[in-house]
């Protein structure tokens, strides 16, 4: 990576606050970025991954009322007369409130009007269970938009691809949805200590995490960490996994999956979240039907229950998969 | 300019309103007899009846101004001044309608006059103006925003949304509630607790005012005294139209719900009438006023052959403009 | 069928007008059920799919504002109370409007009040593409949903399962969405003279449509009829395909499908509507992962393009699968 | 009964409803207790401060009235007589909590006393409570729901849409606004174009009545006439109580964003501190106050502690609960 050659001055930061970091790199680099959110701004926000904006950018970054579907519209507005505007939602799950902002006005603004319109949105949303915050604050709610054509979908794993997929979001010229997972806040990782374009991370482009030539597991945010974790649980039983992270969802990188596919002809799944209607069976379907010849075995998707994120920890542990989960999946494809 | 000179209706002014007014009417009755041969698919929403209202509020905006509106929206997008031509052929899902057939009759959009877009799901512009709002705001264009809509949609969600942030930011905003008395179907006493629309602009912390809104200059003047309001960065101002629709909701409403003589009524007070009226009492003679109509029908039906004349979009056109790259 | 057996009075009627007879015999049957929504009233509904239900059933169906959120939260609170509400969202497209109160409230009540709530609430919608009404008036929504553990979706293609299935929405005591085809309006079909319940159709179970041994296509709605047409022209070229029509997505007749494939080894999926996130690609992933060893050759999803849904008729036209790609799919399938 | 006759607080009233303030009150100690030392994950919101709300209204009503409230809902679930062990036990996250875990501390249901559940979307559940509303005007039940919510959920679009369907409809519906001059961090009047709320309800042909939402007793009688009213088919009526949370919005929130001397104006006027004012004028002695205290003490750590004994769900049971039948 041309960035480590240069060798630039690097910072540790978390999850949390490089989402801050990657804000304020883009407003600093363009004057046409604002950012608009509830309780974004004076209170640098519900997790605390806005602090300082306010201060250092003015009106350019505004606190809204709770009005979810005038945060969305005002955005969708705004980027019209040219601006390039960020809109946070606090909790994905709240994505449900101005849907028919997010689907009909956002993802068909350019569609309908036949070209005219460009609409650089960038909508920021807290994701994910893990965390006891119960049925409505826990949905991974990137699954929601995957029958929407005309959204952008980001779904960071790390620091490094936070503060990268926010920068190439709010620079990128149609309307991208930025999942930021709630149980990922506290991990570390290092970012250029001063704004550095080498550090953009593309999107749709995956990342092959760890290689590996007995089984592909696919994940993303926190079941990306937990692949990993099965990864090294079957390399102490002699199978050695790729564990690829696509860290896109729309647009997907699925030629990263069949050349890794081509070497170990077995596909692991690992989503977060109820299986139908997913990016995993969207997932497995484009390999069955495209590439069919390269599997050696059933493709497989670990995902969640088909039931909503229950509270109590018992419960909620249960409904994510766990190493242990991948690890059984990916033994039982290698006994195929 | 202060209201009050800003609002002052030359004869040529007048002259000027009464024709873009003969257009929208014309156009509309087109669209209307192209529905009933077929010709178009899907639904229509037409606003013959309706035309002081777009045409009075556009009157009294600018270059750089921008409007949103309602699938009812053909009036407002041609009173900002979209060819005739390019708007018919986007009814008629043409390749070089104004939204390459994509849209169709819901959806007329031009941006090189200001027009954001006409919108099918009720409401859901509403907060698209309060953005365009908020970036002459931040800008410093002094730039205003009008959004057009109906009775019905004053009751729901986004209404009470973008009022509320665009009087809370003190936004440049021209919010014009275009009430003609009906939902689709539904009288406003049957779906609004207080039908007396205008009030609710005390909740949202902004002037409202009623008007007439089957006489243009009446429209006109409202309109431009919140203009000026909202350019001196004092904040929107709410306007309820009071106006009618002559046909059904869409091309499938007879209106057989209208109680007897209503309709015969608002005929009476067809802004076009109320128009002509003004015009002779300024000294127009009948001639010019019948001249006036005469070349309107003109540009009309020429726009309508020529539109009609233009080549239906490739089936493969259907695969672009989703994205600006991917 | 018993009903063939105790063989009663039937009448043909329209997909249009059976909406309002299945309405009616169920508001005749059960006091407790209601009906709310935008102009069903008074104006017999947007369709005139609802007419002279007013009439004759007074205050039980009423015409509200245009408050989507509001309708359906309505339907909630009164399902709490004891009632049996029917609530019309005009256009499925304007689920997007009520998302919130579809996905977080009416799916997950009883989920989240640990069982306390029964929500038997029915939403009707007006759903899909082909009849001219542009990118927000023509989004086949069902898909929408699939990922909201919560919801049983049916999605009737005839006017016998439309009356059927209905009917069985209304009586079922969990949330159910029905898809109405704008497209399958004008399609005739027979029902019973007088209501009976022999012509119930329940929840859950697919219909093998027309019988074959090459290949096994599943589609619903006005799919499930350009698939039949598909089915006699390869009828023509000596393959013999099977038709399913799942009737309702969730909870999906997996077993019905599953048996047809052991007799054909091959299946094509055709769904309207972008490829990515929808119930074609959620059961090619359910095939594939689960039954991977009865398939000879790769699962074929044909669906709509990954675009909104164009006005025009040259481009709407394109953009829904028709009898001809079906066949090609199948074609391409049997050469395999 | 009439509003006047129904409002009278008797000694023995106002000491039923003190003592629950005091339980209220204990409970959300206990619960801020168990949060810092991190028993309960996840988020809360706590109600300390604002208990005359929910004991005033709920006190109002009778069996089979309804309530809906938000995830700042303790204090109404319980004020509506939802047991104190098993609201612990489903903020703890234990099997036999009211959800049996699954709900959790935003979610504490108990339908055998009509608490029809909280919410944890902002302004959600106002239209649920108008749906309560439709079924008791249908059935006639006579039954009356009361829907609580913050002066943040106020601007949301469920807020207008339920609003003006309870006006248009007439709808048995208290709506009750406890106005604690925040949302999470924001002042009101930083999200609010007019924060007189209480006008807001002319908009929607409803009554509107301001009160003073720390004493129970000012509460109590308003709502009596509210209750009355509906119950009379006259309609809902928009109570706006002003109150004040005396921690932060969560409990990761240190509030900073407060004026200073804010929290000890209200400190002052604490719902419970004005309650006893009361009390002793009407002649209760100290030591049966103290009593009072001391026996809602004892209830409410009983309590806690046999939650806290109660075992957690099996994780197989997060498969429950979905479907009525599958
Ligand atoms: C969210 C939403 N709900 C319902 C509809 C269907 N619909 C289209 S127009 C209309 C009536 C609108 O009435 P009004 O706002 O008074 O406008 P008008 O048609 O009278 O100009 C309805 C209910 C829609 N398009 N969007
Ligand atoms: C639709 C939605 N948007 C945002 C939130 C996040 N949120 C939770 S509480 C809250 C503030 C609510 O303020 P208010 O209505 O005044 O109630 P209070 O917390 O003061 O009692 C916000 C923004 C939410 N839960 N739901
Ligand atoms: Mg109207
Ligand atoms: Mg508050």
């Amino acid at each position: 990576m041309t960035a480590t050659i240069s060798a630039p001055a690097m910072v540790e930061l978390n999850y949390r606050k490089v989402i801050a970091r990657a804000l304020a790199d883009e407003l600093a680099t363009d004057p046409m970025v604002v950012f608009l959110g509830e309780d974004v701004g004076a209170a640098g926000g519900a997790f605390k991954s806005t602090e300082g904006l306010k201060e250092r950018f003015g009106d350019r970054v505004r606190d809204t009322p709770i009005s979810e579907q005038a945060i969305v519209g005002t955005a969708v507005g705004a980027a019209l007369m040219g601006l390039r505007p960020v809109a946070e939602i606090m909790f994905a799950d709240f994505a449900g409130v101005c849907f028919d902002q997010l689907v009909n006005t956002l993802a068909k603004y350019r569609y309908t009007s036949g070209g005219q319109a460009r609409v650089p949105v960038t909508v920021r949303m807290a994701n994910g269970a893990g965390a006891g915050f119960g049925p409505q604050h826990s949905q991974p709610a990137e699954n929601w938009f995957l029958n929407i054509p005309g959204l952008k979908i980001v779904v960071p794993a790390t620091v490094a691809d936070m503060y990268g997929l926010l920068r190439s979001a709010i620079r990128d010229d149609d309307p991208v949805l930025v999942f930021e997972h709630k149980n990922l806040f506290a991990i570390k990782g290092r970012v250029p200590a001063e704004p550095d374009d080498a550090f953009l991370v593309p999107i749709g482009v995956a990342d092959v995490v760890r290689g590996g030539d007995d089984v592909t597991i696919v994940a993303t945010q926190q079941m990306r960490h937990r692949a990993l974790e099965a990864a090294d649980q079957l390399a102490s039983q002699g199978v050695t996994a790729e564990v690829i992270d696509p860290r896109t969802l729309v647009p997907f990188d699925l030629d990263t999956v069949v050349t890794s596919l081509r070497k170990t002809s077995r596909l692991v799944v690992v989503q977060e979240g109820p299986p139908d209607g997913g990016w995993g069976a969207t997932l497995i379907a484009s390999i069955s039907s495209r590439y069919f010849e390269l599997l050696d075995a059933p493709p497989t998707l670990v995902a969640s229950d088909p039931t909503p994120v229950p509270y109590a920890t018992p419960m909620e542990d249960a409904w994510l998969p766990d190493a242990a989960r991948i690890t059984a999946a990916v033994s039982q494809l290698i006994r195929y | 300019m202060t209201a009050v000179q800003n609002a002052i209706v030359t004869q040529d002014r007048l002259l000027d309103m009464q024709r873009r007014m003969h257009e929208i009417r014309l156009f509309e009755e087109t669209v209307m007899g192209w529905f009933s041969r077929a010709l178009v698919r899907g639904s229509t929403h037409l606003y013959q009846g309706q035309e002081a209202v777009a045409v009075g509020v556009t009157s009294a905006l600018r270059h750089g101004d921008t409007t949103t509106c309602t699938y009812r929206g053909h009036g407002t997008v041609l009173a900002q001044g979209a060819p005739l031509d390019r708007s018919f052929a986007e009814i008629l899902g043409k390749a070089n309608g104004l939204c390459g057939g994509k849209g169709g009759s819901m959806h007329l959009t031009d941006f090189s006059v200001g027009a954001l877009g006409s919108f099918a799901i009720v409401g859901a512009h509403l907060p698209i103006s309060v953005g365009a709002g908020w970036a002459a705001q931040l800008l410093g264009t002094g730039a205003v925003s009008a959004t057009f809509f109906g009775d019905g949609a004053a009751n729901i969600g986004t209404f009470h949304e973008a009022l509320n942030l665009a009087g809370v930011w003190k936004l440049p905003v021209l919010f014009v509630i275009e009430n003609n008395l009906y939902g689709e179907y539904s009288p406003i006493t049957a779906t609004t607790a207080n039908p007396n629309l205008v009030e609710r602009a005390a909740s949202y912390g902004m002037p409202g005012v009623r008007i007439d809104g089957n006489d243009v200059v009446a429209v006109f003047e409202a309109a431009a005294a919140a203009v000026d309001r909202a350019r001196a960065g004092d904040g929107p101002t709410l306007l309820e139209a009071m106006t009618y629709r002559h046909s059904g909701h869409s091309r499938s409403d007879p209106a057989k719900y209208r109680p007897a003589g209503e309709l015969e009524e608002w005929l009476a007070r067809d802004p076009l009438v109320v128009a002509e009226r003004r015009l002779r009492d300024m000294g127009v003679g009948q001639d010019e006023l019948d001249q006036l109509r005469a070349d309107a029908t003109a540009r009309v039906s020429d726009a309508a052959e020529r539109a009609m004349s233009w080549p239906d979009p490739k089936p493969e056109d259907r695969l672009d403009d989703v994205w600006v790259n991917r």
